[in-house]
């Protein structure tokens, strides 16, 4: 299934909302899509196109919004790109659609302070359980290294 | 027993036996898997260091030396700790490659603590990264020579 | 008995080289229910690299894991190369994907021989991993380092091999092809082996697939991912890979996959040396990296490796995000884990082939 | 006077004690080496068991909070203790300290209780794995001990004698055991590996699942005691079944009797070692299905054989 007919029923599925594919290097399509829209996609992906096998979840706090990257492969890589507010980010979980998506969330969670609603067992999976501070991949956490640069 | 000859004599045998015949044990702290393939390297036939007596152990109670690759990250501090205090004395600590050393490439980062150092008294550093076989045996040698 | 007794393995724990820790209830000799606590390894890589430039992180990808380091570096450079529009000469190509393949030869020996390990099989842990010291060999003989290479740089490699060399390394080749079949032979056919190994850690490929796992473990439940089939990078456009499959899903099966995929891999070093075209090995890269952003995915021993990496312009990486394969299998071993012996513990773990830096970072 | 110093020199010295203590070390490095060069590798020096011994004794003795000071102290002394009584009763080289009709029986008896202190030991600590591996020990014994049991049976009911040197004497003088109850020198093989907890059932202590199972806790001269009494163990399971099945000390021919044993024991503990290196750890229950649907049966079959052709 190639990404024009991807784009074009997910289309089909979010009638309200305006998709473009975007072209990255290396044979990877991005699909930008607005937050709520990202369960009815993912639903649609797995119900009406042979795309099952999510890679990951990148996470990483841009500018002026936190961005989420679910990296998808079927041959060929897609990317749903959805963006977030930094102050309280939250968005819905999708384990329950693909449970092998239950680590990268926790991930999340814990490196970037985004909520996953219905997440059943969000604690935290690499940082240990006494961790204070913001999430380290925060645009505010500073290593000591840099922190000390700072100072000086 | 109290009989100087009888104990320098005795003193002599423990000596001995203990230069030929260190139990290890292996803990990585945080490290990348390098050195910790090398440690089981030691075992097989290229190697193998069961010709100078040396064992890798399963249980920190049977061990003589604790071999610590990796740095120390904040998770592993009180376990490796721990394994330590289990071990009986004599003991002593090897840290294998260059982050056990010193933290190595991943000094700096968020959950990195440094080398082993910081935590145990080392005995030997043997830095490389990873470290070779042939360092490694190295190591143990210049620590058995200075087993008292 | 209903009584549960809780047994924890790891984080020092023979059965793991790595620490890692699992609470495991056990009713009886039974397994009940399994929790796992991940990060004892966690040396936070991935904000460390934004702190340096992208030659430097070369040398802290390597050591994400020691067992697959080439191929960290590999998706590395392969996302950077994208960036910057390098086209990386053949020869280059070519002895990069060479080293991905001696990697996957070691990396596959070295699993066998904790396996055997794991289920008291001292003979073919020795007889494997003296079997890997061939691999360890020509790749030091290549690179000068034993398990991380720093072969890789950006725009090619920093290796290559002279008429001397080819011929010493075929033959080689040849030699440890032999010794697997060998081991493939001792699998196929050791009653304890498979004993313990076969029925155990069973997974459907529905499960594969909802669990999105990869590598070898999805290709012994029947699930056909490689992608150095599917994604042709670096060299593999060029070659033809026989993708080794299996069905019953089981830890034998893997076992099976493994050491086929060990033989296939020597193939390819074979057919990547005879067909190794003339020329440089590496192009030039500028230090700074303009804006941009890339996903790039390798097959490292274990599975589909994935790096997202994206660039400001600067000469440090803005984001870069590491998904190893083993995280993808240890979402499963809850699943598998669920109704085993105690005993069988041990092989479940050591069926997925835990890379527990790869899996913490 | 003389007459006691005679039995004290025996029971010390030759071949008491002190040879045993001999063979132990001897027989656990030339097993070492011989799985080590099976495996491709160069295996330790000769001296290494004993050396181990003596580093282990010099070492600290720490017991975990919570265990058992006083049983954690006596059961390896029992188990030792159990070992040299055992030894006592069993011929080696044409000499023995003591013998007396049935004293099979009672070797046999003696020979059961080390697994039962290796039991109660991991219990004493109070470990998770040392408790697990107590409960397994105790299980394995449950499969092992009947087919051992019955195969060692099967020569005594043949030689019509329950003394061990009249079942090796009546064997040397017609025929060795092994080749009339070949099955039954198979089903005591394979019930002295497990007694012995070796390859492939070393269940009780698997190193990569329950660490070292009941000695997980135990350290310094505890230790080495555990250790002294499974080599000791060894030598003694070797010597019985070179008297029970393969003739004792009895000349074959031109060698004389103690150079006949020894090269008798050599080839028991190399049969012994080459199992160790062909086959991997089995399951706590395929050892059980192994031994009461396989080696049980076989057993009584070979006792009935055997009771059949003692008749005629």
């Amino acid at each position: 299934m190639n990404v024009s007919q991807i784009l074009a029923f997910l289309q089909e599925t979010l009638p309200s909302e305006r998709l473009e594919a975007q072209e990255m290097p290396i044979n990877e399509q991005v699909i930008s899509l607005p937050p709520q829209t990202l369960r009815p996609a993912v639903q649609a992906l797995l119900e009406q196109s042979d795309v099952y096998h999510l890679s990951t979840i990148t996470g990483q706090d841009m500018d002026g919004q936190i961005e989420l990257l679910y990296h998808f492969w079927h041959g060929g890589g897609l990317t749903l790109r959805i963006s977030l507010p930094r102050q309280e980010p939250s968005i819905d979980t999708i384990i329950d659609l693909i449970p092998g998506a239950a680590f990268y969330e926790r991930e999340i969670v814990e490196m970037l302070g985004v909520s996953f609603l219905g997440h059943p067992d969000p604690q935290p999976l690499l940082l240990p359980e006494d961790w204070e501070g913001s999430p380290p991949l925060r645009r505010e956490f500073a290593l000591p290294e840099e922190r000390e640069e700072e100072e000086g | 027993m109290r009989q100087p000859w009888l104990q320098s004599i005795l003193g002599r045998c423990v000596r001995w036996a203990r230069r030929r015949s260190p139990w290890v044990l292996h803990y990585n702290s945080g490290g990348c898997n390098g050195c910790d393939i090398e440690i089981l390297d030691l075992l097989t036939p290229r190697y193998d260091v069961e010709r100078l007596g040396i064992l890798k152990e399963a249980s920190p109670r049977h061990a003589d030396i604790l071999l610590c690759t990796g740095p120390v990250t904040r998770q592993s501090r009180d376990r490796l700790r721990r394994i330590y205090e289990q071990m009986p004395a004599p003991k002593w600590v090897i840290a294998i490659g260059s982050c056990a050393c010193s933290g190595g490439v991943f000094a700096g980062g968020f959950n990195v603590e440094g080398g082993i150092d910081g935590l145990l008294p080392v005995d030997v550093y043997v830095p490389g990264c990873p470290c070779r076989p042939e360092a490694m045996i190295d190591g143990i040698l210049t620590l058995l020579e200075q087993v008292q | 008995m209903t009584t549960q007794i809780t047994i924890p393995i790891g984080p020092q724990h023979p059965l793991l080289k790595e620490p890692l820790s699992f609470m495991i209830n056990v009713e009886g000799e039974r397994v009940v229910d399994s929790a796992l606590r991940l990060g004892y390894v966690h040396r936070g890589i991935e904000r460390l690299c934004q702190t340096k430039t992208y030659i430097q992180n070369l040398h802290l990808f390597e050591r994400v894991c020691g067992i697959c380091s080439h191929v960290h570096t590999t998706a590395y450079c392969q996302g950077v190369e994208a960036l910057l529009g390098l086209e990386v000469p053949l020869r280059g190509l070519h002895l990069r994907t060479l080293m991905c393949e001696l990697e996957r030869v070691h990396s596959h020996l070295l699993w066998l021989g904790v396996l055997g390990e794991n289920i008291g099989f001292q003979t073919i842990f020795m007889y494997a991993w003296r079997d890997r010291e061939i691999a360890l060999d020509i790749m030091e003989e290549l690179s000068g380092g034993r398990v991380t290479h720093a072969g890789n740089v950006i725009g090619g490699v920093q290796i290559d091999i002279s008429d001397e060399q080819f011929y010493s390394i075929v033959y080689r080749l040849n030699d440890l092809e032999q010794r697997v079949e060998k081991l493939l032979d001792v699998i196929l056919h050791e009653r304890t082996l498979r004993a313990r190994t076969q029925g155990i850690g069973y997974l459907s490929p529905e499960e594969i697939r909802r669990y999105c796992v990869v590598g070898p473990v999805a290709r012994a439940s029947g699930v056909d991912i490689d992608l150095r089939r599917d994604s042709r990078y670096a060299a593999y456009g060029r070659l033809h890979v026989n993708v080794a499959l299996a069905h019953e899903g089981d830890v034998w099966a893997r076992t099976l996959v493994r050491a086929r995929e060990a033989i296939e891999s020597l193939r390819l070093c074979r057919q990547l040396l005879v067909a190794l075209p003339e020329g440089p090995t590496r192009v030039r890269a500028p230090r700074r990296v303009p804006p941009g952003e890339v996903v790039s995915r390798a097959e490292a021993p274990r599975g589909e490796l994935v790096y997202y990496i994206r660039s400001d312009g600067s000469d440090k990486p803005a984001r870069i995000k590491i998904r190893t394969p083993t995280l993808t299998s240890l979402i499963t071993v809850h699943d598998q884990l669920e109704g085993v012996e105690t005993a069988d513990i041990s092989v479940v773990l050591s069926g997925i082939d835990l890379c527990i830096a790869c899996a913490d970072r | 006077m003389t007459d006691l110093l005679d039995a004290l020199a025996k029971l010390l010295l030759f071949p008491g004690f002190a040879f045993l203590f001999a063979c132990a070390m001897l027989f656990a490095w030339i097993d070492r080496r011989v799985i080590a060069r099976l495996q491709g590798r160069v295996g330790p020096p000769w001296f290494q068991p004993l050396a181990d011994w003596i580093k282990l004794l010099a070492k600290e003795d720490v017991l975990p909070v919570g265990a058992n000071e006083w049983a954690c102290t006596m059961l390896p002394i029992f188990s030792l203790a159990a070992v040299l009584a055992a030894s006592v009763y069993i011929p080696v080289g044409g000499w023995s300290i003591q013998a007396f009709e049935g004293d099979l029986i009672v070797v046999l008896f003696l020979l059961s209780i080390p697994p039962l202190a290796y039991f109660l030991g991991g219990w004493a600590t109070g470990g998770v794995y040392s408790v697990i591996g107590g409960n397994r020990s105790l299980l394995q014994y449950f499969s092992y001990e009947v087919p051992f049991l019955m195969a060692l049976c099967s020569p005594a009911i043949l030689s019509g004698s329950w003394s061990i040197a009249q079942i090796a004497a009546r064997q040397s003088e017609t025929i060795w055991g092994v080749f009339l109850q070949p099955l039954g020198f198979v089903l005591a093989v394979v019930g002295l590996i497990g007694k012995l907890k070796r390859v492939p059932f070393d269940i009780p202590k698997a190193k990569s699942e329950i660490v070292a199972g009941p000695l997980t806790e135990f350290s310094g001269r505890k230790l080495a005691l555990w250790h002294l009494s499974i080599e000791t163990k060894t030598v003694v399971g070797i010597f019985l079944l070179v008297n029970a099945f393969l003739g004792g000390s009895g000349v074959t021919g031109l060698l004389p009797p103690p150079v006949t044993f020894a090269v008798k024991s050599m080839l028991v503990l190399l049969l012994l070692s080459v199992t160790s290196v062909l086959y991997a750890r089995l399951r706590i229950d395929q050892l059980a299905n192994l031994g009461w649907r396989v080696l049980a049966p076989l057993a009584l079959l070979q006792i009935a054989v055997t009771v059949w052709i003692g008749v005629r």
